[in-house]
């Protein structure tokens, strides 16, 4: 009824203009910047990495940071129990510890979003049935269950990235389900049933574009998740095995020498930290982006405050 | 201190919302007083400030909104110091509002929220703010209250909400309500029990009144006095009879047209061509222009003010209407 | 009430059920459970013997039988790394856990209900801004990593507090805090938007039209709402917490608790105490669950009718 | 009434509202329309009044063919629709629309208007796609008036009534016989809200259209019905020409309706008596026996309890359901 809320129509914007929006938000911009310079850590790691990750040096061992007393430029970060630089190792423990929440959020997003399309698009019986299942998962004693399915299966990259994906499909079918139900309410979904159109067209032309945003929020902030829980299970030793390398393992592996080396623990955990806070951050700000009425209660709330300060 | 003899006084009031889009005027320049006692109607459509005025009479713009310029005085004191509007605000001033269902919060009891403003503003405790709480439930037509005390609101249909609201707003004496859009989100027989209710304690406990609207069905029965506004403007004020039957601005007149009455059946309404003008983006002149029949190239270069004419009325218009031109039912007769 | 009380239950007793056949089928059809928990060199004998102990050599339907009435009977087997009950072994270990959990979700939730209550108020200031970060550094750092960090920096470097185990409270400080330091950030940011949606709901605004206090807003009629929202996520908290925090704190700790053995025990390939692990810790899982839904239904008047007519 | 465009016998609709009793054996209904019986000539408005809750809305959506039917037909065109589904229903929307009250809701925000506009050509394939139909679109802009230049925006460049115009434009692109206006206008404004019932009417009376104009507000209903229809608590209470139900009006629930309506002229509101009639609507899961109105009637009889007076012609053309008038 008043005049502010006749005033900011605009419902949708120019998805150019969204993107432009990035840049002027310092916190989103922060986590883009730090997820594209991981990304690319992983990507072209040999070419980035200043040695091989794997070469010990025996003469090397234990060799503090740069800025530390006895640290060399060559080895930036130090080196390990073996001699190791400790930098190539996180910039080459950058590619499991990305590829691990690729895949497990792409396993558990395309399952669970299919599940959740089912229950929420046929209703009724099957809906129930799925949600009772759904609902029971969620109270499953999450990280101790993963432990003891890993510790009996054996860990290896493909069981952890399904044990992950096991975790997290259920929060996806949720969120579908919720998606439809409340799109299929949606008085533009109606008219078009109203005039005539056929429930596939309906599903792909008026349901459909409302779920693409809010998913991809939803995958964005799991893989933040998958990331904790990789390294979490690959310090406690049923995650990554050695040759392989990632974050969590170095973390596992420097914890002997916790006291005499801290710089072991302390650079791959920051990696994790790092990784985490700049997808949070980016999941945050999606969040408000991709929903309209969302961004402008935040401008009324707080006339000029970062968006993704919104958490 | 700047005097005033008036209860409520507002002069030139601006109030502005920063939006992404823009800047809205939601309030330009608006003056006006209230006397104790009086009944007075604000009529306008969405977006013409109306409800903006009656928040901002209560010192409850929020932020990013604020008050541009202009002073708002109740009894002589500035409302725009935030503390004295705190103390005022539910014991001299109160307020109803459009969705009692929304109005009330809904995990706290009545009694509670009944008790609370009085607890605050009187000087009683618990228990006789709770005495006093079940008799205006039953001055206000809730029987059985001291069950309903401990009840939550949902548990209330619409039109006992408000009920509750109303008995609320009167709990510490007030010498003023303001009530926006009271009856919008009721059904018409519960309107016109709340209406009926309104005028009654009005009469009798002597409140001043400002009824905000966009029916003008409702403030014809409830107010002697009434105020037209548009795009955030006062455009035309003065006695209830005044404005209905003798109306002087375009826009008065053309609201009236525009308007189905049950008791006249007219085979076309008189439509207002166009529609109101977007406040973030206000161009000079006057802001009925585009849609207004009788305009000239005067009144899109100049805005009219307010001039009286005669008493207790007054218009902001150029080419205002004939006096004469008197608008008696049954009206709009012929096409448009 | 009556009614809606039961069939939680029911609900509860189901969920745990079917903890115990998830298990149970990963354990026996996926896994191969004698292979895991011999060593290497054991024979052919060795093999068979503890397959007839295990009851392995039984019918898989028959086997799943006796799994789910012995777990009915709170009877798991014997823990083959301590040669006694299993069931005795986790029940011994509980309460340290109990301690730690209690003490780490304390913490958290306190601290970050204040927090979110705080920054909630003013959204966009300079304490908001501040909260908000800290509860997004409490929810994206990995708990194990601050745990050592805490190890180096108050154990090693400033020698407050014993780098692990269990005895004073001096012991309990690091730990819990630890514990509690993703609950701070999720109950921040929750209860800070829930309360930021409470201060902006019309009946907020109404109030304070009607001339209620300030004060009375805030700690009435905003924090009773975004209490309601916070409990349900303080509930899950209290789950993550239980089943995996506390697995992780404890191992970094070496604290004694349900966590540290399940974990000594997946070393040691006892995989009946895991599974006696598992079983307790889904109970109280569900257990957490029911004391929610019923929290909530006291404290959201609009619940309680619901449910009960 | 060989006539009638559209006949609804006995319509009842009952919605499950949850289970009662300690074990939730019982399933609990809600009778949100009850034995409703009515036609609608050709080319002729029929209005349907009632507060919220009155099943005004329901009885819509049953002709529609979107709640399930637990008893009673309708019978469009002489045809009996009842329960008709699937693809039949489909091709049945061609000749039946819906102009509903949201205009900020009823229109998808990712389409443009010319698609929206052009969705009920493509589906039902009177064209292949929204280009091909463009030049339906821009006479449907065009007779709805509006600018065909509007067809390449989206529904959120637009103003409340000219979203509306824009719903009344996709409404009409398949020539429908009967629309069902459910509140079209109650969303907007006075000056707006004209606008909108003047093209209404106009276009009636171009393409010979048949209305069942659903609202609340009895000024503006009576102001474009030719006959209307009033209900109260799932029931049709009273049935007549616009000014017979102003004039001359039987049931009392009728007669307090009409008293409750402000007239916008203080003279007239100053010097009225309102009929205030005192409580609330009944509660839809325990209606009152006999006469639904009996609870809040200034001059409810012993009988009025015992049975539910039945809908009958008092003069010609003017129904009422009252056993003391």
């Amino acid at each position: 009824m008043n005049s502010v809320s006749s005033g900011s129509r605009s419902e949708r914007r120019a998805s150019a203009g969204r993107l432009m929006r990035i840049v002027r938000d310092p916190t989103a911009l922060f986590g883009v910047l730090v997820l594209a310079l991981l990304v690319s850590a992983a990507l072209f790691a040999p070419l980035i990495a200043p040695l091989d990750p794997n070469k010990q040096d025996l003469a090397a061992r234990l060799l503090p940071p740069f800025y530390a007393e006895g640290g060399s430029s060559q080895h930036l970060l130090g080196t390990d129990q073996l001699g190791r630089d400790v930098l190539s190792r996180i910039v080459h423990g950058a590619r499991i510890s990305l590829t691990i929440p690729l895949v497990s959020v792409t396993l558990a997003g395309v399952f669970g979003t299919a599940v959740g399309l089912l229950a929420g698009y046929r209703g009724g019986k099957a809906d129930a049935f799925i949600m009772r299942i759904v609902d029971t998962l969620f109270s499953f004693p999450g990280l101790l269950l993963a432990l003891t399915i890993l510790a009996v299966v054996g860990p290896s990259f493909w069981t952890l990235a399904i044990v992950l994906s096991l975790r997290i499909w259920m929060v996806f079918a949720r969120m579908t389900r919720g998606l439809v139900l409340s799109a299929r309410e949606a008085e533009y979904v109606e008219a078009a049933a109203l005039v005539g159109a056929s429930p596939v067209r309906i599903m792909l032309r008026h349901i459909a574009p409302n779920l693409t945003a809010p998913l991809l929020t939803l995958a964005v902030l799991e893989s933040a998740h998958v990331i904790l829980s990789e390294a979490a299970l690959s310090f406690l030793g049923l995650g990554i095995q050695p040759p392989q390398t990632s974050w969590g393992l170095d973390v596992a592996i420097g914890r002997q020498y916790v006291f005499s080396a801290p710089w072991l623990i302390i650079f791959p955990g920051l990696a994790i930290a790092v990784a985490v806070l700049g997808i949070n951050l980016l999941a945050g700000w999606l969040r408000v982006a991709a929903d309209p009425q969302e961004s402008a209660k935040r401008f009324a709330a707080a006339a000029d405050a970062p968006s993704a300060w919104s958490g | 201190m700047i005097r005033s003899d008036h209860l409520l006084e507002i002069r030139n009031l601006e109030v502005v919302f920063p939006t992404r889009d823009g800047t809205v005027q939601a309030v330009r320049g608006v003056s006006f007083t209230v006397d104790a006692g009086e009944s007075l109607g604000v009529v306008g459509e969405s977006g013409s400030g109306k409800s903006t005025l009656a928040r901002a009479a209560l010192g409850l713009i929020e932020l990013p909104g604020r008050i541009a310029g202009g002073e708002i005085l109740w009894r002589g004191r500035s409302l725009l110091d935030k503390r004295a509007a705190r103390r005022i605000r539910g014991r001299e001033i109160s307020m109803v509002s459009q969705d009692p269902m929304a109005s009330m919060s809904p995990i706290l009891t009545i009694g509670a929220q009944m008790t609370e403003v009085m607890t605050r503003h009187l000087d009683i405790g618990k228990k006789k703010a709770l005495t006093r709480a079940g008799d205006l439930l039953e001055k206000v037509g809730i029987p059985d209250p001291g069950r309903r005390l401990g009840q939550y609101p949902f548990e209330f249909s619409g039109g006992m909400q408000q009920r509750v609201v109303i008995a609320t707003a009167l709990s510490c004496d007030p010498m003023m309500l303001i009530a926006d859009e009271p009856t919008t989100a009721l059904d018409v027989t519960t309107q016109a029990q709340i209406l009926e209710l309104i005028s009654s304690l009005q009469k009798d406990l002597g409140l001043a009144l400002v009824l905000i609207t966009h029916d003008l069905g409702v403030v014809a029965g409830a107010c002697d006095l009434l105020k037209v506004l548009y795009a955030g403007q006062i455009v035309e004020s003065g006695t209830a009879d005044q404005l209905f039957h003798r109306p002087r601005h375009p826009y008065t007149a053309a609201l009236l047209r525009s308007t189905p009455r049950l008791d006249a059946k007219a085979d076309r309404l008189m439509a207002i061509d166009g529609h109101p003008p977007d406040l973030r983006h206000v161009a000079g002149g006057c802001s009925f222009t585009p849609r207004c029949p009788h305009a000239t190239t005067r009144c899109v270069s100049a805005s009219p003010v307010l001039q009286p004419s005669g008493p207790d009325h007054e218009y902001a218009c150029w080419n205002p209407l004939n006096d004469r031109a008197v608008q008696e039912p049954p009206m709009g007769r012929g096409r448009a | 009430m009556g009614r809606y009380l039961l069939k939680r239950l029911s609900q509860a007793v189901l969920v745990v059920i079917s903890v115990m056949v998830v298990v149970f089928v990963v354990t026996r059809l996926i896994g191969d459970p004698v292979a895991v928990m011999l060593p290497l060199e054991a024979t052919e004998e060795n093999r068979a013997l503890l397959e007839a102990q295990l009851g392995l050599d039984r019918p898989i339907l028959a086997q799943l039988g006796d799994f789910v009435v012995d777990a009915v009977r709170f009877d798991l087997g014997d823990s083959l790394w301590q040669r006694r009950p299993a069931m005795d072994v986790v029940l011994e270990r509980l309460p340290p856990t109990l301690v730690l959990v209690a003490a780490g979700f304390a913490f958290g939730v306190l601290l970050g209900v204040v927090i979110g209550v705080v920054s909630g108020m003013r959204p966009g200031g300079w304490v908001d801004r501040a909260a908000v970060t800290l509860g997004l550094l409490g929810v994206s750092l990995p708990q194990f990593w601050i745990g050592l960090v805490f190890i180096v920096f108050f154990s090693v470097g400033l020698g407050w507090f014993p780098t692990s185990g269990s005895g004073g409270i001096e012991h309990l400080v690091l730990p819990a805090v630890v514990l509690g330091l993703p609950v701070v950030g999720r109950i921040a940011l929750v209860t800070r938007s829930s309360m930021i949606d409470e201060l902006n709901a019309q009946h907020v605004k109404d109030a304070t039209g009607r001339g209620v206090s300030r004060t009375r807003i805030v700690l009435v009629h905003a924090m009773k709402g975004a209490g309601i929202a916070t409990i349900t996520i303080a509930g899950w908290e209290l789950i993550g917490v239980l089943a995996g925090g506390a697995v992780v704190v404890e191992t970094v700790y070496a604290w004694p608790g349900i966590g540290f053995t399940a974990m000594q025990a997946i070393e040691r390939h006892d995989i009946i105490l895991v599974q006696a692990v598992v079983f307790v810790v889904a109970i109280m899982v569900v257990t957490i669950n029911i004391i929610v839904d019923v929290a909530y239904t006291m404290l959201d008047p609009r619940v309680k009718f619901d449910r009960v007519s | 009434m060989s006539n009638a465009l559209l006949e609804v016998q006995g319509l009842t609709v009952k919605y499950d509202v949850g289970r009662e009793g300690f074990w939730g054996r019982r399933q609990t209904r809600l009778t949100a329309i009850d034995d409703v019986s009515f036609s609608i000539e050709r080319g002729e408005t029929f209005g349907l009044v009632g507060e919220s809750g009155s099943g005004k809305t329901t009885t819509g959506r049953a002709i529609l063919g979107k709640v399930p039917i637990f008893s009673g037909r309708v019978i469009f065109a002489g045809r009996d629709i009842t329960g008709v589904e699937g693809r039949e229903r489909r091709a049945i929307r061609r000749n039946m629309q819906l102009i509903p009250q949201n205009p900020y809701g009823s229109l998808n925000p990712r389409m443009k208007v010319r698609e929206i506009i052009s969705e009920p050509l493509v589906v039902h394939r009177l064209f292949k796609n929204a280009k091909g139909a463009t030049e339906r679109v821009v006479e449907l802009l065009e007779l709805t008036g509006m600018n065909p230049d509007d067809m390449h925006r989206y529904p959120h460049a637009f103003s409340g009534g000219q979203r509306q115009r824009i719903v009344i434009a996709r409404a009409l692109a398949l020539n429908p016989d009967l629309i069902i206006a459910d509140e079209p206008v109650s969303a907007l404004d006075v000056s707006i809200q004209a606008q909108v019932v003047n093209l209404l009417q106009d276009l009636q009376q171009r393409l010979g259209l048949t209305y069942i104009f659903i609202a609340h507000d009895l000024a503006v209903v009576r102001h474009i019905s030719h006959r209307i229809g009033i209900m109260y608590a799932g029931k049709l209470v009273e049935v007549a020409r616009g000014e017979s139900v102003y004039r001359s009006p039987i049931h009392p629930y009728t007669e307090a309706l009409l008293s409750s309506v402000p007239i916008p002229d203080p003279r007239i509101e100053r010097g009225r008596a309102v009929k205030v009639i005192v409580g609330e609507p009944p509660d839809p899961i325990h209606p009152p026996m006999g006469c639904r109105f009996h609870t809040r009637c200034p001059v409810a009889e012993p009988r009025c309890l015992d049975a539910a007076p039945p809908l009958e012609a008092r003069t010609p053309g003017h129904e009422a359901a009252c056993w003391v008038r």
